[in-house]
């Protein structure tokens, strides 16, 4: 067991800060509610720091506060999905010697989203950050079908050009529709008897590798991801089916 | 401050653009749109939705048995026959009665039926339009650069709160940022709204909910707080024609992102933008266009020509709709990467470059949103660097980065720290700007000289390629759109010879600027 | 009964902002723990949205997460000290008219703490943001002892002077500094049997007037405060004290 | 970027700072004080405490029985009598030994016994000093402004772990900021400490402790990082001793600082910073002089001509004590209202004012505090203002602002965001300060002129009435102080004809400017 408290300045001192906005006009006792709004969420020592109107029945608040919680970080388990990532040269090989043949890759962005940056900077040949994408990958071979693609046309298509891994993208978050979108697909694959042909990969700014786990993906790429991380994961996926 | 351009260079430039629009122009001329046709009538005074929902605009323009003729010809043939107004004559065409032939109408008598009704759309407009100037005058505005905020809750009356929350809190514009699915809509939705995604639908009942929370505010504060919203997309020219109606102040409007960004058609889009545009001069809206989505896709240290290009073929159409100088709200924006040493360095020339080329415009600038993280903190500093850009440089329009950019919709509190960023250092440095000079030959200087001298290249290149020919070629945000292909390109309509649209007689021509 | 929630975009989203350090090295797995942390403090929809190394060891966070806490407005209390301030005319006719005589004033910042500028400011001549200190007012005299100064020698000085209305800054707050000496203060005044007889004010950047009715202070004046906010609520409370 | 100032303004200015310093020099020269005499005992070897807690060193002094000769000449004849080293005398001095009466020792004796003591004191000074140059040579520093960090949990074991975190973070210098109280302590305590009050003491185990952290995470991290802390209050000449001993780069050493802001009598510490400054010049430490202090307890917009005066007397006195420019960091602060319109055009003309006024001069820059309220999203842009003002007016030693100075003191979280945004700011700015010339007769320019002009007025006022009638007389900092009040003023020594300071010869003379 190993407990973790945030720290400010001292070991377990469990200093953390918040801000708000409460619907109440500025007053001392606005001020007030805001701290016994903190105080009841079970922090201590409990500062408001600043406390001012930003609008007619507004307040705005920043608050200092310490909280007697901790975590059992021993039970926390957060795989990455990126690890030890391979060069572009060794995932070629992998994939030559251990696969055989070139992987079709499909991907794209679901449901309404049409943020396509981010899956094109794993895809598209410029790669991000230096790192090359996968179309630039001689055994990979790349559809990227864009944004705003139904869950249903992709797994049509995820059919019909017998695809091996296929990387979706969310970006837009509001009100769960990252996490509904994503549902779609994986049931769907599963009612057509897809899924378990295929490394099935999530990605996003707010997605996790746990995330994605719990929502019966393969894996889960987020904030940050290089091309290479990818590759390297479907490479040795591919590499694992081959052999089971 | 002041960058030592060449102005030959600057005039090159302009001269392209000219040459590039000049053929569109033709185009523009011979052709009409299903969303003209519906601005048109809504112009008239057809409002309202049928029993599914459907606009009465809609159902109008798509009973027309010619629509080359326009949809005024068959409006006036109704009214001259029938003695109902415009609306009346949709209300009928809705319960079964079909719009008159106007072959059967004389042109004088259609155009007699119709002048009232031309007369009281034009008189509205420039009433909204005196409205404006009167608020202006007793409510003055602080100085530029102008805090513009977005509303995005998808619900009118929630984006409400927060807009005179806003405004209370500093904002001098008010954006409502429009939901996901509306742009290509064929359609202008109806009535106040509750539901929308990433933003709330433009109707005209939002204009007008929105528009009378403003005023409200505007006479509170003693100033006037300006609103806005998209003509952009399938109903350019309808939103156009609402907004004109309801007063709003400005509205984004361009003359090429919903071609690059959205797929729409070109054809389509040249024609749309100019009506819109010609409504616009008349209701006195400010445009704003859209070069900062150059900058979200691509590199923004790459794309400053492509930017600069952009605004002089935006001029270049905005002049040809007879808007002045000081309606055209060209867009940039701070997008290059903070972790680049001397970044700003670059964003002030390319900043003061777009100043000095359209010294009359009111210029509008976008904050920071590519490299946002979430980490607020670091977030909230790169906007104050964008605020300081700003003040320097004298731009119009300022657009508040909000520190969550990277993470949500914006909260009350957020746009309220947005403008408490902007305010602390658009005081503290409010004349830095005027108080130096860029040094001769320097960084800045030099950057500037050549994202200019790469513009003029660029537009060469256009001028003699053909505007459509270079879209189709990729010569712009790096995609490829065909002259036939993308959205709503069967609403292209070629005019036939009797083809009749009272506004745009009334409205100013389309000469060469 | 009125309930509150903190607002984001929406009546009762509860939309929070939050920042801590974590002394754990940067991994998805310190991501995951700095959102265990804040699910186990009761919020819901907790979004890390920002997770770095900011040293060995070291992890920064930013989330964005809902309460589910609401507070009842209606039961917090927290009358201002500072309310319908006089202007110096005013609270001079006041104490002229109803006290009779000057009002004896002594003010200092005690214990340790040596940050004089706030109570300066109430008390110098000049004031503070355009607002005359007290010692400006006719009806006023002033004592001010400066900085550092021990609560055996301000109550001493309190019953030699016979002081009307003793005034005390605490600025520095470390590990309850100020708790510590203003208590100190109230319970020797007691013991000296000074404290009914004068009008008793706490001032400093984290006080606020709950605080010093609980430390036993007549009233408590924070962030912001005017010279003209204290002198009337003096020369009230002297005025009262004739009366009865 | 370059201001026209009035060169001979400058030279005046520094002419009337050496008139000022000229008779305090003399003052100086015919007095110790038992500060002084402590250190040379430190520098002599002697550490360590009594029973008591009282530190050996002021045992020595204190049973000194001719002060007023020094402490050398009678460590010197005690080691010449017994042959025990100086730390053998003390320590016997404690079992009840007392020391020998110099008058019975020849002076060349006793100088001849003290020899090898004072030569080690030196050379183990120069031995730090070398080994600093080694680390700068093989660990270069990232170039200024150098990213200046505090610690001050009051524990040294937190303030390291701090420290080391800051270091990997990106601070260049690290100042563990002192417990409250000891100031006004008139020893230095000894041993590791774990508590203090806002702050941690200063003793040499300290000192060695962070130090030895320091070398561990500059190796690791490729560049030096540099310690600092105060040669200040009661101690000054004592605390130099000890950190040319333990190589810190840096210490806070300011000439009136003591005598304004903590009542420290005046004679005592013009005598104790004359004799820390020599130390510190022999030991190669770069001084912080405390101008920031002007700003936090008065007006910032006008105290600006106290600061730029007490700069140049400040060099004044360190020239004295043989100080280079390079050695020599005069203080200032970004402490103007941020609320007041065109306030960062006011702290780039003072900045960029003091750089041209002492151009060899590694000026430390100190963020702002006084306007810092709880609101950290708008702290963290004022101290984004600042962070550009010293990056443009190329500051040397920045201290970098805490979004949570109205708060606490830093968390570990505070100091890593704070250097986040130094970097950032820093970074995208880099060079701007270089390409912008300052407008001509501009407010910039003009302020500049103005707070030239009225330093000079100070400085030539106070050369007129003296130093010390001047301080008595209210001109700086608006307190009042005199000749022979204050702290400390009873530890004042006046020199014998037969007083002897190994040291003060060692070091370098006296002589005017
Ligand atoms: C650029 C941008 C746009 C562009 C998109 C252009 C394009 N072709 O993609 C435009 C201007 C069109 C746009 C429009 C809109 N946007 Co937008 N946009 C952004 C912005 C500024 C940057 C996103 C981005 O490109 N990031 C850079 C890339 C590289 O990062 P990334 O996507 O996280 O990708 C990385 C990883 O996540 C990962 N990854 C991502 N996907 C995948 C997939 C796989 C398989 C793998 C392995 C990895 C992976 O790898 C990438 C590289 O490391 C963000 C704000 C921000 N700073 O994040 C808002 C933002 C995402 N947009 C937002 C909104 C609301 C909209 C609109 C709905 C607004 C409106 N009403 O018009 C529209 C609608 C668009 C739609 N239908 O989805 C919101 C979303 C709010 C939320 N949390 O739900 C944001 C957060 C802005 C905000 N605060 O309001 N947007
Ligand atoms: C200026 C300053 C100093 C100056 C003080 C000069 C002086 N003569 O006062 C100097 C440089 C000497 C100093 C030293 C130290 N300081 Co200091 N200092 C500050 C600073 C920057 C501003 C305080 C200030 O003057 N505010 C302006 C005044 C007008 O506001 P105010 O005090 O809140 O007063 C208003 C109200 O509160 C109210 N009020 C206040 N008192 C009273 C009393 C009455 C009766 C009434 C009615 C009203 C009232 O009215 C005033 C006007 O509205 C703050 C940081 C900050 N921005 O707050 C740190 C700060 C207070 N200092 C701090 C520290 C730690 C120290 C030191 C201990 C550091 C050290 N180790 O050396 C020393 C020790 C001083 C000591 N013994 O107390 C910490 C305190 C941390 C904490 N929460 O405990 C702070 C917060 C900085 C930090 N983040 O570390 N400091
Ligand atoms: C000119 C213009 N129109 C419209 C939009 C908004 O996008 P949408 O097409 O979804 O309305 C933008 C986006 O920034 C824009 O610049
Ligand atoms: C020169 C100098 N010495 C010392 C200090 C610190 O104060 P103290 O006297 O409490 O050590 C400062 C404060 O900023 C200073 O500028």
């Amino acid at each position: 067991m190993k407990l973790v408290k945030p720290y400010g300045d001292t070991l377990d001192d469990g200093a953390m800060q918040l801000s708000f906005t409460l619907p109440l006009e500025w007053s001392e006792a606005a001020d007030e509610a805001a701290r016994a709004l903190v105080v009841k969420q079970g922090f201590t020592d409990v500062a408001v720091v600043e406390g001012r109107k930003i609008a007619a029945g507004f307040s705005f608040f920043v608050v200092y506060a310490r909280t007697p919680v901790a975590i059992d970080v021993s039970t926390i388990a957060a795989p990455r999905a990126a690890r030890d990532a391979l060069d572009m040269d060794a995932v070629d090989a992998l994939i030559r010697t251990r696969v055989g043949r070139k992987v079709r890759i499909a991907g794209a962005c679901i449901g309404t989203d049409a943020h396509t940056v981010g899956i094109d900077a794993i895809l598209n040949m410029k790669g991000y950050k230096g790192d090359y994408g996968l179309e630039r990958y001689h055994e990979f071979e790349v559809f990227n079908l864009g944004s705003q693609i139904a869950v249903e046309e992709l797994v049509r298509f995820v059919k019909d050009r017998r695809i091996d891994a296929l990387l979706v993208s969310q970006v837009v978050t509001q009100k769960g529709s990252d996490i509904a979108n994503f549902t779609a697909l994986a049931e769907l694959l599963e009612a057509e008897d897809l899924r378990d042909g295929i490394v099935l990969i999530a990605g996003g700014p707010r997605v996790t590798n746990l995330l994605a786990a719990e929502l019966g993906y393969d894996a889960g790429f987020g904030r940050g991801t290089l091309p290479s991380d990818v590759a390297t994961f479907i490479a040795r996926r591919m590499a694992e089916r081959v052999l089971a | 401050m002041q960058l030592r351009i060449d102005l030959e260079a600057v005039a090159q430039a302009r001269r392209f653009a000219t040459a590039i629009v000049d053929p569109i122009a033709e185009f523009i001329a011979g052709h009409s749109t299903v969303a003209v046709e519906r601005s048109v009538a809504r112009l008239l005074g057809i409002d309202g939705v049928d029993a599914d929902g459907i606009p009465l605009p809609n159902r109008v323009v798509d009973a027309l048995a010619d629509p080359a003729g326009g949809v005024a010809r068959a409006l006036g043939a109704s009214i001259a026959e029938t003695g109902r107004t415009p609306q009346q004559v949709a209300t009928a065409l809705v319960a079964g009665t079909p719009l008159s032939d106007p072959a059967h109408t004389p042109v004088a008598a259609i155009a007699g039926a119709l002048a009232p009704h031309v007369t009281r759309a034009l008189e509205t407009i420039d009433a909204r339009r005196a409205e404006r100037a009167t608020f202006l005058r007793e409510l003055p505005q602080a100085p530029p650069p102008l805090l513009y905020v977005i509303v995005a809750s998808g619900n009118i009356y929630e984006d409400r709160t927060a807009a005179v929350a806003a405004a209370q809190a500093g904002a001098q514009i008010i954006a409502v940022i429009r939901s996901t699915a509306q742009s290509l809509l064929d359609y202008v939705p109806h009535g106040a709204t509750t539901e929308g995604f990433g933003g709330t639908y433009a109707t005209q009942e939002n204009f007008r909910l929105m528009r009378a929370a403003l005023d409200e505010v505007s006479a509170q504060l003693g100033r006037y707080v300006m609103l806005t919203n998209y003509a952009s997309g399938l109903c350019m020219p309808e939103i156009a024609a609402l907004a004109a109606l309801e007063r709003l102040d400005m509205l984004l409007n361009d003359s090429m992102y919903g071609i690059l960004f959205r797929d729409i058609n070109m054809k389509r889009t040249f024609v749309d933008q100019h009506f819109s545009r010609l409504i616009n001069a008349r209701a006195g809206i400010i445009i704003n266009t859209g070069e900062d989505n150059y900058l979200t896709t691509a590199d923004a240290v790459e794309q400053a020509p492509a930017v600069l290009a952009s605004q002089f073929i935006n001029e270049a159409f905005a002049h040809r709709a007879g808007m002045p100088d000081a309606l055209i709200g060209l867009g940039d924006a701070y997008e290059i990467d903070p972790d680049l040493e001397d970044g700003f360095l670059l964003q002030v020339a390319q900043a003061q470059l777009a100043r000095q080329c359209f010294p009359a415009a009111p210029l509008k600038y976008m904050p920071p949103t590519k490299h946002m993280t979430g980490d607020i903190f670091r977030g909230h500093l790169i906007d104050a660097m964008f605020n300081l850009t700003s003040v320097m440089t004298h731009q119009t329009i300022h657009l508040c980065g909000m520190l969550t950019e990277a993470i949500h919709t914006p909260f009350l509190g957020d746009r309220a720290l947005a403008l408490a960023n902007a305010r602390y250092v658009m005081g503290t440095a409010r004349h830095f700007g005027d108080e130096i000079e860029l040094r001769p030959g320097g960084k800045i200087e030099l950057r500037a000289r050549a994202v200019l001298s790469a513009a003029v290249d660029l537009l060469a290149g256009v001028a003699g390629r053909g505007l459509m020919e270079s879209i189709a070629a990729k010569v712009f945000a790096d995609v490829s759109r065909s002259p036939d292909g993308g959205r709503g390109f069967d609403g292209v309509i070629a005019k036939s010879a009797h083809y009749w649209n009272p506004f745009e007689d009334a409205l100013r021509p389309l000469t060469a600027a």
